[in-house]
This record gives C-alpha cells, sequence and structure tokens, in this order.
C-alpha cells in the first residue's frame, strides 16, 4: 500500500508490512467513499448492494461516509472521465492520509475504454492505486472480498492464480 | 461634591468645541482641536453623571432667563445621572472616532459645530430644573437634530429622512406639552420636584391623562411601535456617529421622559397603566427585531435594533409600574434599576456597532449586506471591535447585554408575587414576548455579523477592504465599556442602587448585592449569578478545548485542503447564503406580519425546459407607513386642500376676517 | 422492428398525412422517412405535430459525407405516431449554419437543439440562449465532436447560470452522496423554497456516439451495453433491432422470445431497485432492506436464467446469444418477485411513507407531453405510452402487455405504475416463457460464406426499456461498418422533466425522493 | 456482551469472521476464462485477441498475455474457442498489484 508517509514518498509496501501498517492505522472501523468518474451505474448499483441484508459490510466494520474529510477509503468507479478529472483529484486531496484506494471494476482498471480524447481508460494515472478489483461489474461478494484484502484481513489469492489448466501450479 | 458644576464645565466644553468647529471647521488641525475639547467635555460629563448617581438630586440653580422664556432652573437629579454618564461616554467615544471619519471641509465645521451643540441641548434636557427649561431644551434639541441628519441636504431621501424625524418630534413635543401643562396647572408650580413633591394634587382622569400623553409624546422620540416609523428613515441617512448619538442618545431621552413621568413626576397611578406600558413595550420590541431580520442595509438594521432594545427598557418600567400597583416596592426599584442598567449598556454597544457600520460604509461603499462579505480577514481589528459589539447586542453571556436582559428576565419572571393570577399571566406574557424577542436577536444579529464579516467577498468592493486609516480608537473604548459594564456589574449596579434610593426610596441594596461580587433580582429566595464569576468561568472553560486541541493535534506533517465542495469546478460567491435567504424561514413564519410580495424572473420558465438566469425578489409591505400614516398624510392633505380657498389673495376678504374674529371673541365674552 | 403488416388501423389518417406532403414516404414496415427541404421543415413539423397521437421522439444530426469536411449536415426528427403505429423520420439537408428552430413549435426539441450545436455547429433560428449538454465549460473548438465545432462561438451562446435578486445558488455534486452516480445540481433557493433547479450531466461524458463510428456492429454492441448498465438489455435491443433493420435481417422467433424475457426481467429489477432508492430517500431502512432483498433475489434469478446478473450479453445483432435456463426462470422468479410484493404491499399501508410521496414532485400531463416525456415517468402522469403496446415488435405483437396509467403526476402515482409494471412482467414472462426462448441468430449477411455485402443503408430500432421508450439508429456504409450511430437511451428524454417536477418542491428532502422516483441513471443521459 | 467488546477494544476491530462458509450463490456469477494451453495454437490466439472486446487477451512472442484486470467475462472468447477457453470459476480477484492481474500463458505446453 503506498501511503503520503511524512517524507512525502510514495513508500511500497510489501503484503505482510500492508497487513501491519494497515491493522495499526485502521485499527477502528472503516468509513468508505464512493467516487463515480464515468461508471455505467451497475457499479454503483452493485456498491449499493454492500448494504443489503445479503452482504452488508457493517457486520464487517466498514462504513459508507457522504464526506471524503471523514473516509478512510476511495472506491472509484468509471474510465475517469477526462473533464470530471478536477472533481476526482479533489475528492482525493480531501481525503486525510492515510487512505487506501480502491479501483472498482473493468472500466477502471483500463479494460472497457482505452485512454482517448474523452477518457484516461482508467484510474490508474490519477490516484495511487493500493487494490484492484476486477469484473464488469464486480459482485458484491466480490467487492467484500476486496475490501477485505485493501485492510489485510484476507490475502491476495489472484496473484498466485495462472488461468492455465493442466499445468502444474506453481 | 455636588455634580452641576461640572455639567456647567462639559456644557462649557461643548460649546467651546462647537465654536471651533464653526469657524475652522475646514482644516483637519480645527476638527481634531473641536473634538479634543468635545471629548474633554465628555469626559467631565461622564464624572458628573457618576457623581449625580451617587450624591442624589442637588439644589435647584436658576441658571438666569427672560421674560419672554421664564426663569431657566436646573437640577441635577440622580434619575438622570445614568443618562448623563451615557452622554459623556458617547461623547468621548465620537470625539475619538470623527477626527479619522470625517473629511476636512466647510460643511465639516458646520455638521461638527451642530453636533457638539446638540450634545449640548441634551444635556440641558436632563439637567432641566423646570418645565420651561426642559421644553425649550427639548425643542433645541430636536431641530439640532434635524440639521445633524441633514448632513447630505442635497440628496432626496436625506432630506426625507430627516423631515420623518422632525415631523414626529413636532407630533410628539405637543403631546409632552399638553402633559406638562396639566401637570403644572394641577400642582400650579413649573418647578419639577416641586411637581414631583405635589404629585397627590393630580388626581384622577387628570394623571391618567398627563401620564398618556406623555408616554406618546416621549414615545415618539423613543421609538415605540408605532411611532418608530422615523428610526429607520432618519439612521441609513444620518452620518455614521450622527446615527449613533441619535440611536444611542436621542432615543434614550424618550425613556428618560417616560421614566421621569412614569417614577418621578406621577409615580402612583392604576395597574393597568403599568400593564398598557408593558405591553407596548414588549410589541415594539417583537415587531422591531422581526422588521430587523428583514432588512439588507445595515443601518435600518441596526436602527430596527435600536426599537428593539427600547422596547425592552419600556418592558421593564412597565413591570416595574405593574409592580407597584400592587405594592411591591423592591420589585418596582429593581425593574427600574434594572431598565437604567439596559439603557447604559444599550447606549454603549449600539453606538459601536453604528461607527463600526460607517467604517464598513467608508471601506467599502456601501451599506447593503449582500454586497459585503469576507471583511473579517480584511479588517481583522473591525470585525474583533463588532464582535464584542454584537455579542452584547445579541445578549449573550458574558457581556453586558446578558447581564441586564437576565435582570429583566428575572424582575418579569416573578411576577406572581403581584396576587393576581390575571396580572402575573399578563406579566410572563411579556416575559414570553421578551423571549422571542431575546431569540430572534441572537438570529438577527448572527446574521447582522456573518453576512458582512464571514465567508467570501460577494463584490469586488468587499474584496479590496482594507482598514489602513479607518478609526478604531472609539469603537475600541466603547467596546472596553462593553466589557467593564459586563464585569463590573456589581459594582455598577451598587451606584444605580443609591440612585434608587433617592429616586424610589427603596434601599436595595442590601438585597441586591449580598456581596462577593453576586447579584439577587430583589428577593433572595428566586434566583441569582455573578457576572464576574461568569466571565472568569467562561474564560476558563473555553480555555480547555484550546487545550486539547493543542496537546492532541497531529504530530506529522499536516496539509491544508480547501473546504470540500462536492467537487465543483470553483466556488462562486453567490453559492452563500445570503442576507434575505438566510432570514427566509421567520419570513415564511410570520408572513402574517411581512406580507411579502414575491417576484421571479427565471430562464427556465421558458416551456422548452431550458435553464439560465434566475432573479428572485421578496419585498415586506411596510404596514404602518401604509395602513396607519399614509391615510393621516392624506387626510391632512385633504383638510389643506379644503381650507386653501381661505387664502384668496383679496385685501377686503382679509379686513373681514379680522372684523369677525373681533365680533365673535367679543359675543363669546359677552356670554 | 420488422415483422408486422401493412394495413393497420387508421390507415387513411396516415396516408393523408403522407399525401400531404405530395409524395409517399419510402420503406414499407412500421418506420417511414420523408425527405422535407430545409425551408418547409417548420410547416412540416407543424403539421404532424397537429397530427393526433404524434410525439416527437427525437431530433438528431449526422454529417452527410463524413470525411470530406464542411460538408452539409442531415437533420433528423424521429416522430412516434402512435395512434398509427408508425414512426416517421424526416431527412432535411441543412446547408449553412443555421436552420429553421423546432423547440419554437415543439419544446421538447430544445436539448437536442443545444445537443447539435454543440456537435455539429448549426444552430437554430432565432438566437435563443442555448444550454451546455455533452461538452465541459472549457472545451475548445479542438474538442472531439461527431460534426465540427461551431465557426465562431459568440459569448452569449451559453445562458450564463447567473443567480440574482434575493437568491441563492446551492451547489449540490458532482460527487454526491455514497454510491450515486456523479451529476452536478444548481439548487437555486430563496432559503426556504426551491426557486429553480438545473443540472450538469457532462461530467460522465464518455462520447459513445462518437466511439461507435468506424466499428461493426457486433463491436459496437459491447459499448452500447455498457452506456447505461442498467438498462443494457433496453439499449441494445434498440441498436441490434436498428442493425437488423438495416441489414434486413428476421431474428428467429425464439431469440426474440428470449430478449423479450430478458426485457421483463430487466424491468423487475430495476423497479425493485427504485422501489430500494425510494425507501432509502424517505429514510425508511426496514423498506430498503426488504427492497434490496427482493432486488438482490432477481439478480440472482437474472444470473441463474441468463448468467450475468445485469443481463449484459444476451441480446446480439440478430438474435440472442445467452442460452436461457428456463427450469430456474419458472423456479426461482415467483420466490423472487413474491419478496417485491410483500415489500410493496406492506409499503403501500405505510401512511409515514405514503405522506412523503404524496403530491410530492407533481409532473402534469401537459409538461410531460410537452417536453416528450416517456416511460413511467409519463405514463404516471395520464399519457398511455408504451412501445411494446404502441409499436410493437415480436413477440409483443402476440402477447400484448396492458399499459399501467396514473393521472396524479406525482411520485406516488409512478411507484404505483411501477409496481402495476412488475406485475405485468412477471405475467408476460410467465406466457412468453411458455413458448420456445433460447438463443439463435439470423446470419448477417456477408458473415456467412458467399452473401453479397449489403448495400449502404439505415435504420431505426426501438424497445420499451424500463425507464421508457429506448430508440437507435444506426446508418452503416457498404462494409457493414457504423458511419453514424445515434443512441437515445430513455434517460435522454426524461431527465428535463426532473427540474419541472422538482420546481414544485419547497423542501430540500424531497428532491431525493423525486430523483428515485424518475430512477434515471446519469451515464445513461451522458452517454 | 462485555466480554465481546472487551476483546473488540484490546484487538481492534471485532466483526464476524468472513466468509463464514462458501455462498451457494456465487456458483451463477460469470468469471474471467482459464484456458488450455496445449489447444492454444497460434492462429487460435490470434482469434482470441481479435474477438476480445476490451482488450484483455494481447500476444508477446508466443505467450498468451492475459489481463484478468481488463477481461468483462463477456464469453466472447469462450463462443470463440469452447476447446481452449472455459469458465475459471474464479470470482475472488481483488489484486494489491496491477501486475498480479497479468497472466502469462505460454501456447502449446512450450515452457514460458
Amino acid at each position: 500500500m503506498t501511503s503520503q508517509s511524512a517524507t512525502g514518498l510514495n513508500v511500497p509496501a510489501t503484503s505482510e508490512e500492508l497487513r501491519r501498517t494497515v491493522a495499526r492505522m485502521f485499527g477502528r472501523s472503516l468509513h468508505i467513499r464512493t467516487l463515480d468518474t464515468g461508471s455505467c451505474a451497475s457499479c454503483e448499483q452493485e456498491i449499493r448492494l454492500l448494504a443489503a441484508p445479503h452482504y452488508d459490510l457493517h457486520r464487517l466494520g466498514f462504513f459508507f461516509t457522504p464526506a471524503p474529510r471523514h473516509a478512510d477509503l476511495l472506491m472509484v468507479t468509471g474510465p475517469m472521465v477526462r473533464a470530471f478529472e478536477t472533481a476526482a483529484r479533489k475528492t482525493y486531496d480531501a481525503m486525510p492520509d492515510p487512505k487506501v484506494v480502491v479501483a472498482t471494476g473493468a472500466c477502471a482498471l483500463g479494460g472497457v475504454y482505452q485512454p482517448d480524447p474523452f477518457t484516461h481508460g482508467g484510474v490508474g494515472g490519477t490516484f495511487p492505486v493500493d487494490v484492484w478489483i476486477p469484473g464488469c461489474p464486480p459482485s458484491p461478494l466480490a467487492l467484500l472480498q476486496g475490501l477485505l484484502v485493501a485492510v489485510g484481513r484476507l490475502a491476495d489469492q489472484v496473484k498466485d492464480l495462472d488461468f492455465a489448466l493442466n499445468r502444474t501450479p506453481r | 461634591m455636588n455634580p452641576l458644576p461640572v455639567m456647567a464645565g462639559a456644557a462649557a466644553a461643548w460649546g467651546l468645541a462647537a465654536l471651533i468647529a464653526l469657524t475652522c471647521g475646514s482644516t483637519r488641525a480645527g476638527i481634531r482641536a473641536s473634538c479634543a475639547v468635545s471629548g474633554l467635555g465628555g469626559a467631565a460629563a461622564l464624572a458628573a453623571g457618576v457623581s449625580a448617581l451617587l450624591s442624589g438630586n442637588s439644589r435647584v440653580v436658576t441658571a438666569g432667563g427672560s421674560v419672554v422664556v421664564g426663569t431657566l432652573q436646573l437640577q441635577a437629579t440622580s434619575l438622570a445621572g445614568v443618562f448623563v454618564a451615557l452622554l459623556g461616554l458617547i461623547a468621548v467615544a465620537t470625539a475619538l472616532y470623527a477626527p479619522r471619519y470625517h473629511e476636512p471641509g466647510h460643511t465639516t465645521g458646520l455638521y461638527l459645530g451642530v453636533f457638539n451643540l446638540a450634545v449640548l441641548a441634551s444635556l440641558a434636557v436632563l439637567v432641566a430644573g423646570n418645565v420651561v427649561t426642559f421644553l425649550v431644551a427639548w425643542e433645541t434639541m430636536a431641530l439640532l437634530c434635524y440639521l445633524l441628519i441633514l448632513r447630505r441636504p442635497r440628496r432626496s431621501e436625506v432630506a426625507a429622512g430627516a423631515f420623518w424625524f422632525l415631523a414626529l418630534s413636532e407630533v410628539g413635543f405637543v403631546a409632552i406639552i399638553a402633559a406638562f401643562v396639566i401637570l403644572a396647572a394641577k400642582t400650579h408650580t413649573m418647578q419639577l420636584d416641586l411637581i414631583a413633591a405635589r404629585a397627590h394634587l393630580v388626581s384622577g382622569d387628570w394623571r391618567v391623562a398627563a401620564y398618556l400623553l406623555a408616554l406618546t409624546g416621549f414615545g415618539f422620540k423613543a421609538g415605540l411601535v408605532p411611532l418608530h416609523v422615523w428610526l429607520p428613515e432618519a439612521h441609513p441617512v444620518a452620518p455614521a456617529d450622527g446615527s449613533a448619538f441619535l440611536s444611542g442618545l436621542i432615543t434614550k431621552l424618550g425613556v428618560y421622559g417616560i421614566a421621569l413621568f412614569g417614577f418621578v413626576l406621577l409615580p402612583g397611578g392604576p395597574a393597568w397603566r403599568g400593564i398598557l406600558t408593558m405591553a407596548a413595550g414588549a410589541v415594539t420590541a417583537a415587531i422591531g427585531i422581526l422588521y430587523a431580520l428583514n432588512e439588507r442595509d445595515i443601518k435600518r438594521f441596526l436602527a430596527f435594533s435600536t426599537i428593539e432594545n427600547i422596547g425592552i427598557i419600556v418592558t421593564a418600567f412597565g413591570a416595574a409600574m405593574t409592580f407597584l400597583a400592587y405594592g411591591q416596592r423592591l420589585l418596582w426599584a429593581f425593574l427600574l434599576l434594572a431598565g437604567l442598567y439596559h439603557v447604559a449598556n444599550h447606549g454603549t454597544y449600539k453606538t459601536l456597532l453604528f461607527q463600526e457600520a460607517g467604517v464598513i460604509e467608508h471601506v467599502t461603499g456601501t451599506r447593503d449586506f449582500d454586497r459585503l462579505g469576507g471583511l473579517a480577514h480584511r479588517m481583522p481589528r473591525s470585525s474583533v471591535i463588532t464582535f464584542l459589539g454584537t455579542l452584547g447586542i445579541a445578549a449573550l453571556p458574558p457581556l453586558n447585554g446578558f447581564v441586564s436582559e437576565w435582570l429583566i428576565f428575572q424582575g418579569l419572571f416573578q411576577g406572581f408575587r403581584t396576587g393576581s393570577h390575571l396580572v402575573a399571566i399578563l406579566i410572563v406574557l411579556a416575559a414570553g414576548t421578551l423571549g422571542l424577542t431575546g431569540g430572534l436577536a441572537v438570529y438577527a444579529f448572527v446574521r447582522g455579523y456573518g453576512i458582512p464579516f464571514l465567508g467570501m467577498p460577494r463584490t469586488r468592493q468587499a474584496a479590496a477592504a482594507s482598514e489602513s486609516r479607518q478609526p478604531q480608537a472609539g469603537p475600541a473604548l466603547l467596546a472596553a465599556a462593553c466589557v467593564a459594564l459586563a464585569v463590573g456589574a456589581p459594582v455598577m449596579l451598587a451606584g444605580l442602587a443609591r440612585a434608587m434610593r433617592t429616586v424610589t426610596g427603596v434601599t436595595l441594596r442590601p438585597v441586591l448585592l449580598p456581596g462577593n461580587l453576586t447579584v439577587i433580582p430583589a428577593h433572595t429566595n428566586f434566583s441569582g449569578f455573578s457576572p464576574t464569576w461568569l466571565t472568569v468561568f467562561l474564560l476558563a472553560v473555553s480555555a480547555v478545548p484550546v487545550l486539547i486541541y493543542l496537546a492532541g493535534r497531529p504530530r506529522g506533517g499536516s496539509r491544508i485542503e480547501p473546504v470540500w465542495d462536492g467537487g465543483i469546478v470553483e466556488f462562486k460567491p453567490r453559492m452563500q447564503y445570503s442576507a434575505m435567504t438566510f432570514s427566509a424561514p421567520t419570513r415564511v413564519m410570520f408572513d402574517a406580519l411581512y406580507r411579502p410580495s414575491v417576484s421571479v424572473h427565471r430562464a427556465s420558465d421558458d416551456p422548452a425546459g431550458s435553464s439560465g438566469p434566475v432573479h428572485y425578489e421578496s419585498e415586506a409591505t411596510p404596514i404602518f407607513e401604509r395602513y396607519l400614516y399614509r391615510p393621516v398624510i392624506r387626510a391632512f392633505e385633504w383638510l389643506a386642500d379644503v381650507v386653501r380657498p381661505i387664502q384668496s389673495g383679496d385685501v377686503n376678504l382679509y379686513l373681514f376676517y379680522v372684523f369677525a374674529a373681533v365680533l365673535v371673541a367679543y359675543l363669546i365674552a359677552a356670554l | 422492428m420488422t415483422a408486422l403488416q401493412p394495413g393497420l388501423a387508421g390507415e387513411s389518417g396516415l396516408r393523408d398525412l403522407l399525401t400531404g406532403f405530395g409524395r409517399d414516404g419510402h420503406g414499407g414496415g412500421p418506420v417511414t422517412t420523408l425527405s422535407v427541404p430545409v425551408a418547409d421543415l417548420q410547416a412540416a413539423v407543424r403539421r404532424i405535430a397537429a397530427h393526433p397521437g404524434a410525439r416527437l421522439a427525437d431530433v438528431f444530426a449526422s454529417l452527410e459525407n463524413p470525411d470530406t469536411d464542411g460538408s452539409p449536415v442531415t437533420l433528423r426528427l424521429v416522430w412516434g405516431l402512435d395512434a398509427d403505429r408508425r414512426y416517421l423520420i424526416t431527412e432535411s439537408l441543412v446547408e449553412g449554419d443555421s436552420y429553421p428552430s423546432l423547440s419554437d413549435i415543439v419544446p421538447g426539441a430544445f436539448t437536442e437543439e443545444c445537443e447539435i450545436y454543440e456537435q455539429f455547429g448549426i444552430r437554430a433560428a432565432g438566437g435563443k440562449p442555448l444550454n451546455r449538454v455533452a461538452l465541459p465549460p472549457w472545451a475548445g473548438p479542438d474538442w472531439p465532436r461527431l460534426g465540427r465545432a461551431p465557426a465562431e462561438q459568440p459569448k452569449d451562446v451559453h445562458a450564463p447560470h447567473h443567480v440574482g435578486g434575493h437568491a441563492f445558488e446551492f451547489p449540490f455534486g458532482p460527487v454526491r452522496q455514497v454510491a450515486v452516480e456523479s451529476l452536478y445540481y444548481g439548487l437555486v433557493t430563496s432559503g426556504e423554497e426551491l426557486v429553480d433547479l438545473y443540472l450538469f450531466t457532462w461530467h460522465k461524458h464518455r462520447g459513445v456516439e462518437w466511439r461507435l463510428r468506424g466499428m461493426t456492429p457486433g463491436e459496437a454492441l459491447f459499448y452500447v451495453e455498457r452506456t447505461e448498465g442498467l438498462g443494457a438489455v433496453g439499449n441494445s435491443w434498440a441498436f441490434a433491432a436498428a442493425v437488423e433493420a438495416s441489414l434486413g435481417l428476421e431474428p428467429p422467433p425464439q431469440a426474440m422470445a428470449a430478449r423479450a424475457i430478458a426485457l421483463e426481467l430487466e424491468r423487475l429489477y430495476n423497479h425493485a431497485a427504485a422501489t430500494a432508492a425510494l425507501c432509502q430517500s424517505t429514510g425508511l431502512v426496514i423498506g430498503q432492506a426488504a427492497a434490496e432483498i427482493a432486488l438482490e433475489r432477481l439478480l440472482r434469478v437474472n444470473a441463474a436464467v441468463f448468467g450475468h446478473r445485469y443481463l449484459f450479453g444476451v441480446v446480439d445483432i440478430g438474435g440472442a446469444r445467452a442460452d436461457l435456463d428456463a427450469a430456474a426462470l419458472r423456479s426461482d422468479l415467483p420466490g423472487a418477485y413474491g419478496e417485491l410484493q410483500r415489500a410493496a404491499a406492506a409499503l403501500l399501508s405505510t401512511n409515514s411513507f405514503l405522506d412523503r410521496l404524496e403530491a410530492t414532485g407533481v409532473l402534469t400531463e401537459e409538461a410531460a407531453r410537452r417536453l416528450g416525456l416517456v416511460g413511467p415517468v409519463a405514463r404516471a402522469a395520464g399519457l398511455a405510452i408504451d412501445a411494446r403496446a404502441d409499436h410493437p415488435a415480436r413477440p409483443y405483437d402476440q402477447f400484448r402487455p396492458e399499459v399501467a396509467a396514473q393521472d396524479a403526476g406525482d411520485v406516488l402515482a409512478r411507484f404505483r405504475v411501477m409496481l402495476a409494471e412488475a406485475a405485468e412482467s412477471v405475467r408476460l414472462i410467465g406466457e412468453i416463457g411458455r413458448t420456445a426462448a433460447g438463443p439463435g441468430l439470423a446470419l448477417p449477411p456477408g458473415a456467412g460464406p458467399g452473401q453479397p455485402a449489403q448495400p449502404a443503408n439505415s435504420g431505426l430500432g426501438w424497445a420499451e426499456s424500463s425507464r421508457g421508450e429506448s430508440l437507435a439508429w444506426v446508418a452503416l456504409d457498404d462494409g457493414g461498418r457504423i458511419t453514424r450511430a445515434r443512441l437515445r437511451p430513455a434517460s435522454v428524454r426524461n431527465w428535463r422533466g426532473f427540474d419541472d417536477a422538482c420546481r414544485s418542491q419547497n423542501v430540500f428532502t424531497d428532491i431525493p425522493i423525486i430523483e428515485a422516483s424518475f430512477w434515471l441513471t446519469v451515464a445513461g443521459t451522458a452517454r | 456482551m462485555p466480554l465481546w467488546t472487551l476483546r473488540g477494544l484490546r484487538r481492534g476491530v471485532v466483526t464476524t469472521r468472513y466468509p463464514a462458509r462458501p455462498d451457494p450463490s456465487a456458483v451463477l456469477l460469470p468469471t474471467p476464462p482459464v484456458f488450455r494451453p496445449d489447444a492454444l495454437t497460434s492462429d487460435l490466439a490470434d482469434r482470441l485477441v481479435a474477438v476480445c472486446p476490451s482488450r484483455a487477451l494481447g500476444r508477446d512472442g508466443d505467450v498468451l498475455v492475459f489481463d484478468v484486470g481488463a477481461c468483462t467475462a463477456c464469453g466472447r472468447c469462450r463462443a470463440e474457442a469452447p476447446q481452449a477457453a472455459e469458465d475459471s470459476g474464479e470470482f475472488e480477484l481483488a489484486a494489491t498489484a496491477r501486475e498480479h492481474l497479468i497472466k502469462r500463458i505460454a501456447l502449446d505446453g512450450s515452457p514460458r
């Protein structure tokens, strides 16, 4: 997780170190602010369903908050439309350090839209992203797993999958 | 020591200051000299006022007179002490304020001369010993104030405002003369202390008539609703120190008149007389603050706030008279004391606010709330001083407004001591109205201070404001006076209690101030608090969060980010509350009083659903001007038209009139 | 939309309308195209607008020959002649920089005029100040557009949102409450009552129509589905129908049945989501939880039946691609819809909830007709228009849907219309489900071996998405690639009714309720 | 209840364990494809790269580069080459680094 440490350097942390720093910083409940940078509204619907009885992120210690000032985690959807970039940058800057950025959905990960005069094609260029959640749209279960990876309570298991059949897994 | 000679000294100083101003007012040195002398006079008056409070009524001194006018007699009474002291304080503050406020010029000299003479006339009113002196001084003061307001005669609204002041002043003067004539006729003397001694001679209907005439006459000057109409017209057009003097003191002379008649000349009287006064005061307070909430011009806003505070003082006097009618002498004296204390407080912070309004008008060139904003960063000293004044007038602890309104409320809450349920209910109802007024006052002054001083500047002038050459000393002195009146309240109340013994004959001091700086409202088993310790406690309590913040703030690097605005491109000044939108809730709740007329022009009224510029205006209908004064004025104009044919201009006709008049007089005499 | 025999009722009314123009429109079937010279375009618009049951559904422009710059612009007006069950497209060639004003006659065309000015640089005569639609305020002449930038942009062309007098503008957005799309509200208020409201949707403009140029319909379908995720089936059905109309394709009946089932399932979960949003905006958390349970189970039915929670990938050019699990449909749907019925029944008996909805966000029938609104918003205001009934395509010609309409026009009327439509959808799914429904594709020409390339052609497609009639118009070149694609999801039409509905309100907290009752997406209108 | 609170105070956030048990609805979700390297010939890989609308597949010499992050699980590659691609059933794919999502699959069994 790269966080703006006091020296201002983006220090990439290994996953073990990530779990310890995150546990120390977010010992208490974690507040989430979402940011739609041009999504098609189905990612927003899946994020809304996180608060539904089936998934209920409150039981895992996550809470939604409209004010970026009180948010620890920024959930970004959409391919970062260029016209929206100033508002996105303002939202990110309005959040206090330490903060975690989670890119949600194929648009944000640079899938559906390629960089062109209308969109940046992904949010990687605007924010230092900590966790990437693929899917179009990512189901609430995938989102919950992404959030728990963001706070280090679940491991990032996709890095060990190699998506190739009858190949002895490394 | 006898305060009269000191007052005479003050009067001489003001006369001299007027002379200096009239002769060499067009140079800056001349103005500074005149103001210095006027300041000295003010200091002398302040000292004289305090000594008048403490030393009781002085002897009546005959200061000459002429055949035409009759003998001029002066007497420094302790009731007038507070007012003289307030006059002195305002004179000193204005002396500090005026040199930097006025640009040297011929009219400036004229204006300062008139100002000093007006202060002199006001002093004469307060120390008048007999009826003739009082009336002569009163009329001189009224005319000089009229000239004061006419600082810029060429502008039409200035002439209109000044004329409103003069017209209502003259109507009031007729009522005051009638009241004095009744008293003098009944007690066969012109001397005020003798009238007071023979008060029992004025009995029954004459007594009530005299009091009602005095209440109306002085009500015009004080600004009791519905006689208040000249205040919002005259204040915006007068210069800052002029309107400060008008609001700070001239309205207080009206209150002095009511107190003089209510407590000195006709002390007793039926209960309904007090209730009527209390009702008038309560209505004035409520309507005054409601209209203040709907104003966009700073000075009109402060003028309506003056009406509200006058209402509070007159309610206190009314309640005092009611308690007297039910034999509660202690509460009678206590409420008079509380009313006079509020006079001093209001005179202080209202003058401060008017002077600061003058500074704002000079710096930004406008008095409209919706064209100001963000002045706190550009005028730090003025904003701190105005904040202290606003805390005072909004009656927020720990400042002086809170102490005097607390005293008045404690007096009103003891309505049950009158024994009669109806009267108790009426008194508590008045307390309720004052409660509503207090709440609205805080709301109004959050708006009155917040809109111009906080937030972003709404126009270029507001953005370019700077207080480099603006007067600070005058308002700073008044702010210090506010704090002193609050922290030193027990000392001030002790002096006033001494004065109450001479005016009402009730020794309040042991009950009011049992020592260790606490104040008890007339009866020990009711309530009490200490303004001094309250201030200390509040300062200590406010220090705790500061310490917590200092101890707990993050050590690591901290970032400063702009306020969160939802990610819009940039925050426009039009995206803040404006004065009228801030007070919209009261416009909705009290629309029966305001009767707002709304005009909306929207680009989105176009059927195609396009969006674009929006213009929304909501104007309140001026009820008193339209439904009370305009019919009266039209009636007089009609009467004038009817009478006009008499002046047909033919000499023979005039001779016939003379003959007819003599014939009629002869026939009446022959009856 | 093919497969409809001519010889409809009201044919004569239409005949004299068309002959009034001195010639018969070309193109059989339910869509007639008329070319009208620009000079007498206004006369034509006046006459068509006077025709009973006529509704201006869309106005758009396209470059006549895209590769030469300075090419003339073709202005196309799409009219829904609902009474005659036919669409009428009038085409006019605009040479210079201006064309006769349409919004003076049909006010609903104003937003389209603004969009045409931004994208093609031609402005309606009459110099009425325009509004910004898709381009941000700092968009210069080099900003990518469908046509060319306006030659010189006079300063006053865009109406300034200046607020004067005793009102102030309360800025709300574009980053709004949690998990809600980015949209900027300009709430102009006098402190108590709402004086005016305007919207900026350019924050989410991804230029989908600009992006589709040069793509094959198959590739384009991927982006059409993702213009408005919650309206994927509706919009992609309209787009696929347009391509099929231009290529003369005839999708197999079982594919059309699969499409209809997917469209009704999409309507179901959208109405459930709207119910949940209504409960959230009125603060009724229990109602919201109940509706969200129903919503989640409906999404799981979608996943079970078509393999995707939001029904992406069901519609394909020439038919339907995803295989339909009819057993799962019959077993899971009743349970899921039962949840929604229970939640709705409970809500309709909760007075505190109903009080918040009654007489809130009122939209009169006149306003709905004037602005050309569609879908539940129009039906709740008394305009009983529904593309499935008025312009039925297979299988809606056999399974005729019953149009649910109210006339109060407030939030409660919209809620009731949505619930009635949900019940109707379940009934339709039951009936259509009994016929053979499954994947199947009519092979597009040239795709199969040995079929001649189709000459360049254009086609109009429509479908009744959950938010209302969604239109699409496609022009293909001889290689089968898209030269101009016009997508008009229902959100584009209905957002212009939103500020009318809000303006009658004097409390801020009612605005989220009205927005939930409209249940539109910003992605749909910003496309 | 107090015990749980104390534990929470001591260890920071105490919530229910997740996931208590696998969620049955997960089986319905569309998931990115998994490839069968030995069925992947070079021209089949090129056809797959061409058919993917969100450019999640790419070629790097004789390696098929599969970007799981860009994949929208639209199923076009599975429809194109059922014998070479099928559902992976993996939907918990959150990654703490973008590189973790870029997979390199060697064509027809040759070592990567």
